[in-house]
């Protein structure tokens, strides 16, 4: 593993000389909050955030995003036949995303590209794309990266690692895009790897030591998952839930879409869509019947999903990265710490209502 | 690898009208690129997406059987959008089929075995597919009773009634037709709902013997005690679920129960694993 | 809809009894020209969902 | 508003024990700094969880849509006008509940206040006021007057028009609130700036139909962007399927909404999408003289007709 030492002086020439080879995202001030934006000509990152309102995930992932064109018009050749939407994947570089938001990709990641189907939109804008991670020196009381499988310093999903240190970025390369990226920016100086990784060690304790908020997890795989369902809080959980989508779109980790055609004269797209399980439509059969009809039922598959069902599903930890967007965002003050203590904690046994 | 989104182009070869009520028709595809058909080889159980530009995707069981070659079959029930404007599409015009998706009936497991076949309505399209597909004669041997208990609510609204005529004079396979009621005098088959005629016609339990079910959720509801009390084991019972279903890939999302897709692990369940999901169906 | 910008003339409310045939024309007549006034609308069109 | 939480957890647990009500709808103390959030209690003994400050912006009567059970609610003078409106479109019965009037002084705008200090607030605390922020670093003291939630700031009904009992003595109403000064200021612009106008507002709308869902009015059981046959808007993020949400969803707020602010409150972006309810409210209050959910003895605008209604804008 390489470490590099960016000067800051160094850091805008070299950002220049990737904007030639790269198509450049970073964090943008936009109002009074922050979001991942293509960079313009000249444009920089404003490296000086804390995170972004929404996560990046849409650059990988568009809200909206087409998938074919076609045409109804019996004149043409291949009327009714969907063609593949033309997409540009040449390469592109996210400057400044923080570890939770690059962990997260990983995430999603197992649900885009498995081994029977590959998403190709997913998966060619994801391996088109180098990430250049910003480590997090100041988080969020809301942050809980640390409980939940990723941290301030989390290196996985990461091509380059970026720490601050005032008048320089201690960089340390993780991957071949990291490196090609970095020698692509020009940025040459080499440090010493040993002392740069203990460097980087303190400050990542240090930043450790500042997340305040953690969730218990341990006891989630070890749950069973009818009786989770079956748990008497649900009701209390979902109560206040007004099931918008906000926790849904703004999550790192939330995957789920809709399909829709959409026709004007006779050319059409069909493209797809952000869905959010809070929406009675999600699971709504054209029959009618609708097995998550109540919003109680709705609320516990966002939490059933991401703090049970992927658990098990994957054999891996939870479907989140601790970013704190959904806690910060959500416009009732629904809190999935809360929710993962109840569900960490459940104890079928106890809860138990014995026969009249 | 291809675009798993995209479907096989093809053209409609002919539309039956199978019910007297006109709501579900049978629809024969044929593939523009014939080389399409042996990259759509699926298996008795599986569904495919209707694609229809311009409207969208629906989910629907495989009505042909993998021994019929040159054409696949759906039979749709008319109920929503897609559903409704292919109603009115013609032989000749051109949609697209994107599949086969899901698992199957489990045949491995089947071989070698008695089956029963229960279904109820307009459910038994996949249900005909796997009659088909053990009716072939080079399939036959491989399976040991065949029995099939299918009913609809009158004569009129039975699927494939040439082909259940056909099979009720074959002695190579056991078929309980019922309707729930009927005032035609020449009916000659059975009359009540398919739970009683399963407790009067199906195979007693044996570790050999086991039911495929698919109907409307009242009759898997009834029918499922009945086999109980006939003493069949929950893996020995298997079942084909139904969700609001997108992506058929188990990517988009909605149509998980537990931490299992009905597009992608299913649609096809045994009882035994229904038991280990959260009943949210 | 005019609050929003699309032009106040381009939406416009009368009361026509089935009785009034010749204030049905006059409205209808007034109505087109002063649409062919204003021209086509160019906001409020969408040719093309505006997708990534 | 000090003194509040005792007084409803004293009412709250005596409804409960005396079984007057099943449920008391009200709040507990959020997980975060200015936010509560809305929570139901049926054990009087759970009644010490509720709390009353100034972070209970949430419009409650969006949890009595349809609802069988005997209950009291919580109601700020916006949402005890909701709560009439509701009983008056039959959402909710007027002997099923037992509302628990809050003369309010105002809820504070989370989002508008973070926006003004350098950092992230960890604590705040409202006396006499004042409001007090603090966060690593910093501390920093605001009028209260000047970090409310905006429509709060224009508030002319902040006592419950309708309640059983209230928790304390009225306030006084705010006096000589020029309501309209932005609807005026849309009003002057030309066509093309009125268009530019909104479209800039809603240019970071995510549809995640927070605002909608937030809005006690949009209870319909499928709203129009949801139906598929026929499809009245596009669901993408398209601007003009955007726009069409919103002003769609407005014009069905016409002659309800109370401008309790809820919309804005909950929408993560920060867009204040009440320019467009609060235009319709204007064209009622000068057309019909009609303030929504102020008597439950008074039919809407909308559904009445008067010889006297103003026809200008029929031709």
């Amino acid at each position: 593993m390489t470490f590099v030492k960016i000067d800051k002086n160094a850091w805008e020439a070299g950002l220049a000389r990737l904007a030639a080879a790269y198509r450049l995202f970073g964090p943008v001030k936009e109002g009074h909050s922050h979001e991942f934006k293509a960079l313009d000509a000249g444009q920089r990152p404003d490296m000086a955030y804390v995170n972004t309102r929404r996560s990046p995930k849409a650059l990988i992932y568009p809200q909206s995003e087409k998938m074919f064109d076609f045409s109804l018009d019996e004149t043409q050749a291949d009327h009714h036949i969907l063609r593949e939407a033309e997409k540009d994947y040449a390469p592109c570089a996210v400057i400044g995303i923080r570890p939770c938001d690059a962990d997260a990709f990983l995430l999603v990641r197992k649900n885009f590209d498995t081994p029977e189907y590959r998403d190709p939109y997913w998966v060619k804008a994801y391996e088109a794309t180098t990430f250049v991670g910003l480590a997090c020196s100041a988080p969020c009381s809301t942050c809980f990266c640390t409980t939940a499988g990723s941290g301030p310093f989390h290196e996985a999903g990461l091509d380059l690692l970026l720490a601050d240190e005032g008048g320089t970025y201690l960089a340390k390369v993780l991957t071949p895009k990291g490196a090609s990226l970095v020698e692509a920016a020009g940025w040459g100086d080499a440090t010493d790897a040993q002392a740069a990784e203990s460097r980087l060690q303190e400050l990542r304790a240090a930043a450790e030591e500042r997340i305040v908020s953690r969730v218990p997890t341990a006891k989630l795989k070890d749950q069973k998952i009818n009786p989770l369902f079956e748990a008497p809080f649900w009701q209390e959980v979902a109560f206040s839930c007004i099931n918008c989508g906000t926790c849904t779109y703004v999550c790192p980790t939330c995957w789920c879409f809709d399909i829709q055609d959409e026709v004007h004269g006779k050319e059409g797209i069909r493209y797809r869509n952000w869905d959010s399980c809070m929406y009675p439509l999600f699971t709504h059969h054209g029959s009618g019947h609708n097995p998550r009809n109540q919003k109680t039922q709705r609320v516990r598959q966002r939490f059933m999903h991401k703090l049970k069902y992927y658990v098990d599903k994957y054999g891996d930890g939870i479907q989140c990265v601790g970013c704190g967007r959904c806690i910060r965002l959500c416009p009732v003050n629904i809190d999935i710490r809360r929710v993962c203590n109840l569900m960490n904690h459940f104890d079928a046994t106890a809860c138990a209502i014995p026969a009249a | 690898m291809r675009n798993p989104y995209l479907p096989y182009p093809v053209r409609i070869d002919e539309i039956i009208t199978e019910t007297e009520d006109r709501n579900l028709k049978t629809f024969k595809f044929v593939f523009l690129d014939p080389d399409d058909e042996g990259r759509f080889a699926y298996r008795a159980g599986q569904f495919a997406e209707l694609s229809i530009p311009g409207k969208g995707e629906i989910p629907i069981g495989i009505a042909s059987s993998p021994t019929e070659t040159g054409f696949v079959k759906f039979t749709v029930n008319k109920v929503g959008l897609v559903s409704s404007f292919l109603h009115n599409m013609k032989v000749g015009d051109i949609m697209g089929i994107r599949g086969p998706l899901g698992n199957s009936y489990p045949w491995e497991v089947l071989e070698g075995k008695n089956v029963v076949i229960i279904g109820g309505g307009f459910a038994f399209t996949t249900l005909r597919s796997s009659i088909v597909y053990m009716l072939e004669p080079g399939n036959r041997p491989k399976f040991k009773d065949i029995h099939v208990i299918y009913g609809a609510r009158n004569p009129g609204m039975l699927l494939y009634g040439d082909e259940l005529a056909a099979w009720e004079r074959r002695d190579d396979i056991h078929m309980h037709i019922t309707v729930d009621g009927t005032d035609d005098p020449n009916w000659k088959y059975n009359t009540g709902f398919v739970p009683t005629i399963a407790d009067q016609k199906a195979p007693p339990a044996d570790p050999d013997t086991y039911a495929i079910i698919c109907g409307p959720p009242i009759m898997i509801k009834f029918t499922q005690p009945v086999l109980d009390k006939l003493g069949y084991g929950h893996d020995q019972i298997i079942m084909s679920l139904e969700m609001r279903m997108k992506c058929g890939i188990g990517i988009c999302g909605r149509c998980n129960i537990g931490k299992d897709f009905v597009c992608k692990d299913g649609p096809v369940f045994t009882l035994a694993q229904l038991n280990d999901m959260p009943k949210e169906y | 809809m005019a609050h929003m910008g699309v032009e106040p003339d381009r939406i416009q409310l009368s009361w026509v009894s089935s009785a009034e045939s010749n204030k049905f024309v006059e409205v209808v007549k007034d109505v087109t020209a002063s649409i062919k006034a204003l021209g086509p609308n160019r906001n409020f069109v969408k040719t093309v969902a505006k997708v990534a | 508003m000090t003194g509040y939480t005792e007084k409803i957890r004293e009412i709250a647990a005596r409804l409960l024990t005396e079984k007057t009500v099943e449920m008391v709808i009200g709040f507990r103390k959020g997980t975060v700094p200015m936010m509560n959030e809305p929570y139901f209690v049926k054990n009087p003994l759970e009644a010490a969880n509720l709390v009353w400050d100034s972070n209970c912006g949430i419009n409650l009567t969006n949890y009595l849509t349809d609802r069988k059970e005997k209950i009291a609610v919580l109601a700020k003078g916006c949402d005890s006008r909701n709560i009439v409106t509701h009983i008056i479109e039959n959402k909710v019965k007027r002997e099923q509940l037992h509302i628990i009037g809050v003369p309010c002084q105002g809820m504070i705008d989370r989002h508008g206040i973070s926006d003004r200090v350098d950092g992230e607030i960890l604590k705040v605390v409202e006396s006499d006021g004042r409001v007090v922020v603090s966060g690593r670093g910093f501390e920093q003291t605001f009028d209260k007057a000047d970090v409310l939630q905006a429509n709060c700031r224009l508030c002319i009904h902040r006592n419950p028009v309708i309640y059983d009992e209230l928790v304390a003595e009225p306030v006084p109403e705010q006096q000589d609130v020029d309501r309209y000064v932005e609807e005026r200021r849309i009003e002057a612009m030309d066509v093309q700036e009125r268009w530019a106008y909104f479209d800039e507002l809603l240019a970071t709308c995510i549809r995640c139909y927070a605002c909608r869902n937030a809005c006690p009015l949009c209870y319909c059981p499928t709203c129009f962007v949801d139906e598929s046959r026929p499809q009245w808007v596009g669901k993408s993020i398209d601007p003009i399927d955007t726009r069409t949400f919103h002003f769609l969803r407005a014009y069905h707020c016409a002659g309800r909404c109370t401008d309790c602010g809820a919309c804005e409150r909950a929408c993560p972006m920060g867009i204040n999408m009440r320019v467009f309810t609060r235009k319709l409210e204007k064209d009622c209050f000068e057309l019909y003289g009609w303030e929504a959910g102020m008597s439950l003895d008074q039919r809407p605008p909308l559904d009445t007709y008067k010889l006297d209604d103003p026809e200008i804008f029929i031709k």
